[in-house]
């Protein structure tokens, strides 16, 4: 009788796969997952508490550093959740911007994450390195829109921070261009690679009943089969205004995930290019409003979501009638899509773990706030 | 999309659960100014649950009112008013607007019974409003601090939480 | 708990399933496909790739060969301007880019107007700490005279922190290189700038308000005036009066006599504090910027200074056989001159001591 | 190496030195020479690694240190040689430090029968292909000893994958030799390559073939097929991306090399790289030819060989750098595509390339067997063996319906194979739920 | 020649004595395996030096490369991988060196006996040829010992075989970790099995199993 014995590994917090400072305490048997513990904390600075100190734009260069990928929708969660808190009007044109930022925001979050994941399965960095290709691409508008890749800082109160400049349009459509081209070869690349049929199909199933249980959103609640885009599901700027799909996996594995993340992409396209057919006739209004600088709210709350690339992201704000908000409170996606990490792992391989994790695709920016 | 209102949603519950409902007066965030008028009171609009119904109210807007999707739970450290205020958010997954829970415990004894066990969604929302605030959730079964470590003392999203100079920042900033 | 399938209506647009597609037996043709899509972008990597529209091709850029592509609306760090032409800074030190910035790293200190002591609208110091700035654009954004600006200056590491608390000598930046660096933004706000600017000089007395090098300038031509003056003991009244007396001395003196003894007393400072060149000099931020006459005559200025104290501590000889040669200085160009002479008198005679120090030894 | 300098100090210099010494200073000039060129191999492998995949992502590589980055390896051995030497404090100090030379020397050793050109066989042993796989054994043992040396779980977990995994892969790399051991009847490195002479066809198989050194294997069914399984288990034993499961970053870090630093790793990675040019190497000797290349045979006709005494020794030297070229060639362009591999696929999970190897690879082998088998007696066999169906035919229509009847067999068995591979992968989850259904 | 031939058989003895006797006295199993793989390394050098080459190598390929790894895998699934081991010589080992001594004399003493010694032996008439390399030795494999060959290669198969139903039974009675997705499909296999029956387990709702097995 070969008496196995339960082994405890500690995968992280130093580790190469785990998406930044993230511990995971497996308890292993045979190289089979018995029981997973998260552990995190080690990025953690109290970030609720430093907005609650800052006026409320002050607190907008803080919210890019929620999510460093996807500051865009970040910006915007949190400019929509004070515009409903100070009751301000975004001008039509500055909505157009904002979709359009934030749908770029997606398509640059799923490249990279999809290639992280394969990364994470052990391919040597290429489509990763792919993905960056389109993801400079799209910083690069970035730079040229807000004046900063990463940390964007681009929304304001009623607008945005500057009028979209003029070498920006054309740039994107040379960008509209390369993406099918892009998403197609990666499809090519990977879709019916035997190799990655074999790591991602039937791994990390979340299963359709549980999902909504577990909280989850985005493309991780998506790929379980549940059509829960808040996109669709509560339409907020101007979303009612596009014609575009919602995705939807079948078994809910790692492999629905990376298929829902690619053709959310291609949505995320159309959705910008239906955006850059009606810019031109939304009407205008001052985009940025310098007079926004030191909002004071009435008392009250208000609570705003968007469907960031991550998941539902939300930021509740309670203002007690001064200048800085009374509670920010971040319901972020990466830490909620975290809930199931560990049902999601059980009996599974050690190696599946990453692979796991990388499909739910966290930052630990985010996650640790 | 299913679409209910707060006053909606309060006759449900008083009718399903009619002992889960407390009315809560309105409350003053800051001690009224010297001179100027008080910049005014939180009312909000929603139905505040007592905490020994909150699991009875939250399992009914899943089951009955099939708002499956728990998205939120945030807690407000009101100081002045000396309570904590939960707010639980849950969403439709056909869409809509959501609808919001609220809970109000006394700042001194803080505790709430627990969701997890039967909602596994709330886990990591309960886990990090213990650790921030220190509510404690009753039944949680693995109630432990998630960001800050084990031997961390204090709740440091509490108000009165020392801003400066408390032991882990040292003396004088 | 709900039962699927959830029905949701979507007004426009469908829930489409993915292909999965996962039930066919394979070959090994998915890999030979994966394969082939790697062999192109081998056979193409070749070729550079600067185009958005492609997907093949290298996209490197070679980075201390080849700067990257830089937009107008780029930014790193804040930096303050000042007017080429009358050498006038645009801050009024209003105090709105410190309250709105985030992390709190700007830090500034209004100007006084010496005679009455009352606020003027320009800024005395003002300091911020590169370290801690996170380049969120707030102080360019909010500032009202169009003081403040982000620059497109990136190589910014060093390695002695200190250096990254950057004073206002350093952050100074003339309107002629932002215009150059972003020529649309800064032609947006041009006209109400310099408006508010021709207000605020109107207000401002003597030189407080005209950025620092270039007081100097002018230091640099009115300290050889002075010690040219005071003949038998040259150069030693411009370098060693203590910093209290300025004030009250500079009263009776015409503005730009005083700014130049002002100057010239920093200048000594500073030539104290290093050794010939100041730190502000050699902080690499503002040398590259400003026209390269802006430099050269702060460092001019600054040897002057220089060799004016050393000629005063040791022997007036260098010092004087440099003067007295130099005519009655009528422009910049001639005083700028005369300093580098007398800095390299300076600098011989320092080199001689040197060696008979070395020899004593 | 002996016969030339037989030849050069009897022969040219008429030293008349006696043939110990002569023996002797051949050995040592052999083994300085694969000391030098095993390490230089292992730089220019990790230079040529990094650009090619660089340019497989579109982007450079190294370039920076000398001309397109030239130095780079010689940069990363200066930093490996300086960097400190970290032994944990919990390891097994003798052992954590002789697992590198145990895993280094087998590595070297295998040189010693690879064939550089025509004539240029370091030892020429006559079961040289069997050495080759014996000694490539034996570095399992020294990642065994680094893996638990390290008193680390990674590294523990790193060994015992990459031993297992070794074992595993090294039954269907052998199988699918055997296969050309069997055509060729020798376990010589040197007769395997002999026997690829030839256009297409081997000259042995078809005599009158003319003789362009490209009488490949591979041009076989029965061959490629090997071709195929051999490199799909040498990237396993080499530890290359597919199956890098024992120094899978993304899990356990860097396998059973977590623990060590400097120059160990260093050595480490040598041989990993060496390892990685052998397989390449024989890969190429094995069903490319190896040195054989056109013009490379009528060279050294030529030249000075035991059976050919009276030959120019500048034809030695002719035909030894053609034949070096057309191994090099070869050998850079299998590394090219183990490179490229590395470049496009995810790897492969333990379980996964156990089930590949056991369930796939080894089967396909089998069936290669026997239609080597089959073409050994189609080829070769005569009445006296019993092959009486083929007795009076001419040697084309033998060759041919040798190779038609083993194309079918491969084909076949190849197509059967994958059905009944992806049929046992989609059984397994239902046939293990359909167990525990009945057991709980 | 001979000399240096002499000497190098006496450094490889004299190693293949040490490693042994270091196999048999050192504390911990896996140096004790370790000192076993260098015993039979030296083994195979003794047969390159006796110009085996043949049996070299595979002496190579079998035991270092495959009998050592095994039993390095054998201690290491079924140890302590840490922990020392115990000492392996007991007090008795005497006793263990003179019956090992007795069994090797009585191997040994009839080749010591009946060789003569300096003497090349002249091969008796009707003997086959020496098999000598790898041909011949597979020519003698299907001639000769074609029995003797079958035989054991059935045996092989039979272990073989016999290792795969251990193995297989192993599997069987194993602790399966059980995913989200197989619970689920578990539970709808029950339910259609016995839909009226449900046990206590199952009147849980599916999440709460899982919350508690991993929030155990």
């Amino acid at each position: 009788m070969l008496q196995t014995q339960e082994l405890q590994v500690n995968i992280g917090p130093q580790h190469p796969s785990t998406h930044g400072v993230f511990r995971m305490l497996v308890t292993v048997d045979g190289e089979t997952v018995v029981d997973l513990k998260p552990v995190f904390g080690y990025l953690h600075r109290n970030h609720e508490q430093i907005a609650e100190a800052n006026t409320y734009l002050q607190n907008m260069p803080y919210t890019d550093r929620l999510d460093y990928f996807n500051s865009m929708a970040n910006n915007h969660a949190y400019a929509m959740a004070v515009e409903r808190l100070a009751g301000i009007e975004v001008p039509e044109r500055a909505e157009y911007i904002r979709v359009l930022m934030v749908e770029l925001t997606r398509i640059l979050n799923h490249a990279s994450a999809v290639g992280f994941m394969i990364n994470d399965m052990g391919a040597w960095q290429t489509p990763l390195a792919f993905g960056m290709r389109e993801r400079e691409k799209i910083l690069d508008l970035f730079e040229m829109a807000s004046g900063a890749r990463l940390m964007c800082n681009y929304f304001r109160f009623g607008g945005v921070a500057r009028d979209l400049p003029p070498e920006f349009i054309p740039n994107l459509r040379e960008l509209l261009v390369a993406l099918p081209a892009y998403i197609d070869e990666l499809e090519r690349l990977l879709r019916d690679n035997e190799i990655l049929l074999q790591r991602a199909v039937g791994i990390g199933i979340l299963p359709r009943e549980v999902a909504l249980s577990y909280g989850v959103t985005g493309p991780v609640l998506r790929g379980s089969g549940i059509p829960y885009d808040v996109r669709k599901a509560e339409p907020y700027s101007v979303y009612d205004r596009f014609d575009f799909d919602i995705p939807i996996g079948k078994v809910g594995d790692v492999y629905d995930r990376f298929l829902v993340r690619i053709e959310e992409m291609r949505q995320s396209k159309r959705i910008i290019e239906q955006v850059l057919e009606q810019l031109p006739d939304a009407k205008g209004g001052h985009i940025n409003p310098k007079a926004r600088q030191n909002v004071r709210p009435p008392v009250g709350d208000a609570y705003a979501r968007i469907e960031s690339p991550k998941g539902e992201l939300g930021f509740y704000l309670v203002s007690d009638g001064s200048g800085k908000p009374y509670r920010y409170k971040v319901r972020a996606p990466s830490f909620i899509n975290l809930t199931p990490l560990a049902d999601m792992c059980r009996g599974y391989k050690v190696a599946d773990i990453v692979v796991i994790l990388g499909s739910i695709d966290i930052v630990m920016g985010e996650v640790d706030r | 999309m299913p679409e209910m209102s707060p006053a909606e949603l309060r006759a449900r519950l008083a009718a399903a659960l009619p002992d889960a409902l407390v009315d809560v007066a309105p409350l003053a965030m800051t001690p009224p100014p010297a001179h100027g008028p008080q910049p005014g009171m939180f009312h909000p609009p929603d139905p505040f649950v007592h905490p020994d119904h909150l699991v009875a109210a939250a399992l009914f807007v899943r089951d009955t009112l099939g708002y499956a999707l728990l998205s939120d739970i945030a807690v407000v450290d009101y100081l002045y008013a000396g309570c904590f205020e939960l707010v639980y958010r849950f969403y439709h997954p056909s869409g809509g607007p959501g609808i919001v829970l609220r809970v109000r415990v006394p700042r001194d004894a803080p505790q709430v019974p627990s969701l997890t066990p039967h909602w596994p969604a709330a886990n990591f929302h309960e886990r990090e409003a213990f650790d921030l605030f220190g509510v404690e959730f009753v039944g949680h079964p693995y109630l432990r601090r998630i960001y800050m470590w084990d031997e961390f003392e204090g709740f440091p999203m509490r108000k009165d939480f020392p801003r400066q100079g408390d032991k882990y920042l040292g003396g004088d900033e | 708990m709900m039962e699927p399938p959830f029905e949701i209506e979507i007004p426009r647009g469908r829930v489409i399933e993915v292909q999965r597609d996962d039930s066919r037996v394979r070959r090994g043709g998915g890999l030979l496909r994966g394969m082939a899509v790697i062999w192109k972008h081998w056979k193409e990597s070749f070729r550079l790739n600067r185009s958005y529209s492609q997907i093949h091709g290298t996209f490197t850029i070679q980075y201390p060969e080849e700067k990257p592509r830089i937009p107008e609306a780029y930014r790193n760090m804040p930096i303050l301007l000042y007017d080429d032409e009358t050498g006038h800074e645009l801050c009024t030190s209003c105090f709105q880019c410190e309250r709105i910035c985030p992390p709190q790293v700007i830090h500034m200190t209004q100007a006084k107007d010496p005679a009455t002591g009352k606020p003027v609208p320009a800024v005395a110091e003002f300091i911020i700490e590169y370290d801690a700035c996170m380049s969120c654009g707030f102080c360019a954004e909010v500032c009202p005279f169009d003081a403040i600006k982000m620059d497109h200056e990136f190589e910014l590491s060093t390695d002695d922190h200190a250096q990254l608390t950057v004073h206002k000598a350093q952050l100074n930046r003339p309107i002629s290189y932002y215009a150059s660096i972003a020529p649309t933004m800064w032609a947006e706000v041009r006209e109400s700038a310099l408006k508010k600017l021709q207000g605020n000089i109107r207000r401002r007395p003597d030189v407080i308000g005209i950025a620092p090098h270039l007081t100097e300038r002018i230091a640099a031509r009115r300290a050889e005036l002075a010690a040219q003056a005071a003949a038998p003991s040259p150069a030693a009244e411009p370098a060693s009066p203590p910093a209290p007396s300025a004030p009250t001395e500079a009263r009776k003196l015409t503005p730009e006599e005083k700014a130049a003894k002002l100057a010239a007393i920093r200048a000594a400072k500073a030539a104290q504090a290093g050794d010939g060149v100041t730190p502000s000099a050699e902080g690499g931020t503002p040398a590259e910027a400003p026209p390269a006459d802006d430099k050269a005559a702060r460092l001019a200025a600054i040897r002057a200074a220089n060799a004016a104290k050393k000629a005063a501590a040791t022997d007036a000889a260098p010092a004087a056989t440099g003067e007295p040669t130099t005519p009655t200085p009528a422009d910049d160009k001639a005083a700028r001159l005369a300093a580098i002479r007398a800095a390299n008198a300076a600098k011989r005679k320092q080199a001689a001591d040197s060696v008979d120090t070395e020899e004593g030894s | 190496m002996y016969d030339i300098l037989q030849a050069l100090i009897n022969g040219t210099f008429g030293w008349g030195w006696p043939d110990w010494l002569i023996y002797l200073i051949s050995s040592l000039v052999v083994v300085t020479i694969i000391l030098v060129v095993a390490p230089l191999q292992m730089l220019f492998f990790t230079y040529y690694e990094r650009r090619v995949i660089a340019r497989m992502q579109d982007r450079i590589g190294p370039n920076r240190v000398g001309p397109e980055g030239i130095w780079q390896p010689i940069a990363d051995g200066v930093k490996m040689f300086t960097k400190e030497d970290i032994v944990p404090e919990a390891a097994d100090r003798i052992v954590h430090f002789l697992a590198p030379c145990v895993v280094v020397a087998p590595t070297i050793l295998m040189f010693a029968v690879v064939p550089w050109g025509p004539g240029m066989t370091p030892v020429d042993l006559p079961t040289s292909l069997l050495f080759f796989f014996a000694v490539s054994s034996i570095s399992a043992v020294g990642l065994m000893m680094a893996g638990w040396a390290s008193n680390n779980k990674f590294s523990l977990l790193g060994a015992m994958r990459a031993v297992a995994q070794m074992v595993s892969y090294e039954i269907p790399a052998v199988l699918s030799l055997i296969a050309i051991v069997m055509i060729v009847g020798s376990l010589s490195i040197n007769s395997i390559i002999e026997y690829q002479a030839g256009l297409l066809i081997s000259n042995r198989d078809l005599p009158g073939i003319p003789d362009l050194g490209l009488g490949w294997f591979v041009f076989t069914p029965v061959g490629f097929v090997a071709f195929i399984a051999f490199f799909i288990a040498a990237l396993a034993e080499g530890e290359r991306t597919p199956f890098d499961i024992p120094e899978a970053d993304s899990e356990i870090v860097a396998g059973y090399m977590t623990e060590y630093s400097g120059m160990k790793f260093g050595l480490f990675y040598l041989a990993q790289y060496v390892l990685n040019f052998l397989l390449c190497a024989i890969t190429a000797i094995l069903f490319f030819g190896g040195w054989q290349g056109p013009g490379v045979n009528w060279l050294y006709a030529q030249a000075i060989t035991p059976t050919n005494p009276d030959g120019n020794g500048l034809f030695n030297v002719l035909a030894g750098a053609l034949g070096v070229f057309y191994f090099l060639l070869k050998t850079y362009i299998f590394f090219f595509v183990m490179v490229w591999l590395r470049g496009a696929f995810p790897r492969l999970r333990i379980d996964q390339l156990m089930d590949f190897g056991w369930k796939f690879l080894i089967p396909l082998t089998l069936a290669n067997l026997f239609s080597a088998a089959v073409w050994v007696a189609f080829t070769r066999w005569g009445a006296a063996e019993g092959m009486l169906i083929t007795v009076g035919w001419s040697p084309v229509l033998r060759w041919l319906a040798a190779f038609i009847i083993t194309l079918a067999i491969n084909i076949g068995v190849y197509l059967w194979l994958t059905q009944v591979y992806a049929a046992s992968q989609a059984e397994r989850r239902r046939v293990e739920l359909e167990e525990l259904s009945a057991t709980l | 020649m001979e000399v240096v031939v002499q000497i190098t058989f006496g450094v490889i003895a004299v190693f293949i004595l040490v490693a042994a006797a270091m196999v048999v006295s050192v504390r911990n199993v896996i140096h004790a395996a370790l000192w076993l793989i260098a015993c039979f390394f030296g083994v195979g050098a003794l047969y390159m030096l006796l110009e085996a080459e043949f049996l070299a190598v595979v002496q190579v390929l079998i035991y270092v490369g495959a009998v050592s790894v095994l039993i390095l895998f054998a201690i290491m699934l079924t140890r302590q991988i840490t922990g020392e081991g115990v000492r392996q010589l007991t007090n008795r080992w005497p006793v263990v060196l003179a019956i090992a001594t007795l069994l090797f004399a009585t191997v040994l003493a009839p080749t010591l006996i009946n060789q003569q010694w300096n003497v090349p032996p002249a091969p008796p008439l009707g003997t086959p040829e020496p098999i000598a390399g790898p041909a011949e030795l597979g020519r003698g494999f299907v001639n000769e010992f074609l029995i003797q060959f079958q035989v054991v290669g059935v045996l092989l198969t039979v272990a073989l075989i016999g290792a795969i139903v251990i193995a297989y039974e192993e599997r069987a009675r194993r602790r399966k970790v059980l995913t989200l997705a197989e619970e689920l499909e578990l539970k709808r296999l029950r339910e259609q099995t016995s839909p009226t029956v449900p046990a206590p387990v199952e009147a849980e709702p599916v999440v709460q199993e899982s919350r508690s097995a991993s929030e155990r």
